[in-house]
């Protein structure tokens, strides 16, 4: 990819998406929902080792964009009213927190630039001198050495509430599009025929089959495969159309 | 004593007043400690600020964070810089910078709510902007168990060098325009 | 620049350090942060303290414990008792307790490391410990510019009746109870 966006590790699934968008939209005709999607993947791999609650996150922006880049390539899909307004509702929820993002992203640039000035001005924190220490009243009064150990112990306790509460445990996509893509190649080289069911039969997650769809995908436009599908909602199949190397 | 000489001792019990407080200083809390009406201090405390404004004075009288507090004055930071005891650092990072908008807009707000906003965990870095002591605890959500509420400090108006909360820059002039709000839906929608 | 105006700046520069510096700050040390020689900074300071004897001020620049610092001049006493009184009520109290037991615990500890733990910035209740003599700073993490760090006094253990630190309660005593437990477990239960 030829576009270089420094990522910040805390920056998650929205500020990621939104720092993709803004790399692009230097020259908005050129925006491609494909590139995004794809970067957006490789971000995902980047972060395989994250914690699971920002892995989570990240799958519901990857399951979004993928929904959206499915939609885009197979336009004629007969999918009924409610799943098109579903499909609508899911994209407007991630324009709306990608703006919400963005505002306090732009604003904290002025908090920045704020910051930055306002260190220049240090102001003074030390407080009483010890030529007015015998006016302060003494805080612990009532000192004694159990009251003080339980006091450490409560504030040790109140460090062990979890920081990061382990909610979600979806895994991360354990391939890429393009290792999917591989292992679809494969097995057609086995089969030369298969449903994609059958391609799909070991996935783990929900996503990896999603991965495996968009690896389907690719393998279509760049003309390794035909698919057919009799109905909506009928088995995909796939047919091998070349040889891979 | 003579008026000027009352004015006089006031501001210098002022001056006494504002160096050994730790946080700005409220008119109110002046007045009680100095035993004078607010408005002889404020009169004491234009003259104060008037003196230091003299640039043989390295320090200042600022309002911030709506009281009173010694300043260094900001060409003397290089110099600071190379005294850094615990390092005045406060250079945040692009995360913190937005975490800490959001709390600034939005308090008082949970973690978990900053995290759904940011769609990342945020509570390292919230844990982090409190040590630091840009934003603090101020209570639960509802009532004990639940969810701690956090809101901007003292430290942090200071910072930023505003006197109060409703000095912000107004978040409504930041909100994306249509062509923004236009591009990044032709993003979501461009087929590929 | 003239000469006088070189020892202008220097002073306003000397000025500002003393005022942030929260130990009395040696002539040694401001040279370095000032990048002056020790004989020009000598007579910058000079200058200052003179300037500040004038009644009108009521902070002057006393040299004490081997440095300089800013002190508040006697006359302003009672002014600043009834502010200290006001200040520090008794919400304090727990925080100060909180922050005395992790430098009790710990030391000797950072002030940077005892806001880590108690997950707000307590760099004012270590000074307001630090001014009622219970805790003093007793070295750095490695080197010059490293965090100080804080370890209790004798006068602390005098206070609890106890002959050293090795008579503190051990904390075996003190594990979190089986509510404590629960609560803990509760909350990763709503979570999930």
């Amino acid at each position: 990819m030829a576009y270089e966006v420094k990522l910040d590790i805390y920056e998650g699934p929205i500020g990621i998406l939104l720092s993709l968008i803004q790399a692009r939209s230097l020259d908005v005709n050129q925006i491609s929902l494909n590139e995004l999607v794809t970067s957006f993947l490789a971000e995902i791999e980047l972060r395989r080792a994250l914690d699971l609650e920002v892995a989570t996150e990240f799958l519901l922006v990857a399951a979004t964009l993928m929904e959206i880049k499915c939609r885009r390539l197979l336009p004629g899909s007969e999918d009924d009213d409610q799943d098109e307004d579903d499909f609508f509702d899911e994209r407007d929820v991630l324009i709306a927190r990608l703006l919400e993002a963005k505002a306090y992203r732009d604003v904290s640039a002025v908090f920045a630039a704020m910051l930055e000035e306002g260190i220049r001005r240090v102001g003074r924190r030390v407080g009483f001198g010890p030529e007015v220490a015998h006016l302060v009243p003494d805080p612990l009064a009532s000192l004694n050495a159990e009251r003080l150990a339980e006091a450490y112990v409560a504030v040790l306790g109140r460090n062990e509430e979890p920081e990061m509460p382990p909610t979600h445990v979806t895994p991360l996509p354990r391939i890429s599009v393009a290792e999917a893509r591989r292992r679809i190649a494969e097995h057609l080289a086995r089969t030369r025929r298969a449903t994609f069911d059958e391609v799909v039969r070991d996935a783990e997650a929900r996503l990896d089959v999603v991965v495996h769809f968009l690896g389907m995908l690719e393998l279509f436009k760049l003309g390794e495969v035909d698919i057919t599908q009799a109905l909506a909602g009928a088995p995909i199949e796939l047919r091998l159309l070349l040889e891979s190397a | 004593m003579n008026p000027s000489g009352v004015a006089e001792g006031l501001a210098a019990a002022l001056e006494a007043l504002i160096l050994v407080a730790s946080e700005p200083v409220t008119l109110a809390q002046l007045s009680r400690a100095a035993e004078a009406t607010e408005r002889d201090c404020e009169l004491a405390l234009a003259e104060l600020q008037r003196r230091y404004c003299d640039s043989r004075f390295g320090i200042e009288i600022a309002s911030l964070a709506g009281g009173y507090r010694f300043v260094t004055k900001a060409r003397h930071h290089r110099a600071i810089g190379r005294f850094a005891e615990e390092t005045f650092d406060v250079r945040l990072s692009p995360a913190a910078l937005e975490t800490l908008a959001i709390v600034a807009y939005q308090q008082p707000i949970s973690r978990r709510r900053v995290s759904a906003i940011r769609g990342v965990n945020s509570d390292a870095v919230m844990r982090m902007l409190a040590v630091k002591g840009y934003i603090h605890p101020v209570g639960r959500e509802n009532s004990a168990g639940s969810a701690v509420l956090f809101a901007t400090t003292t430290l942090f108006l200071e910072r930023l060098g505003l006197s109060s909360l409703a000095d912000l820059p107004a978040l409504a002039e930041f909100e994306p325009s249509v062509e923004v709000a236009e591009s990044i839906e032709a993003a979501l929608r461009e087929e590929a």
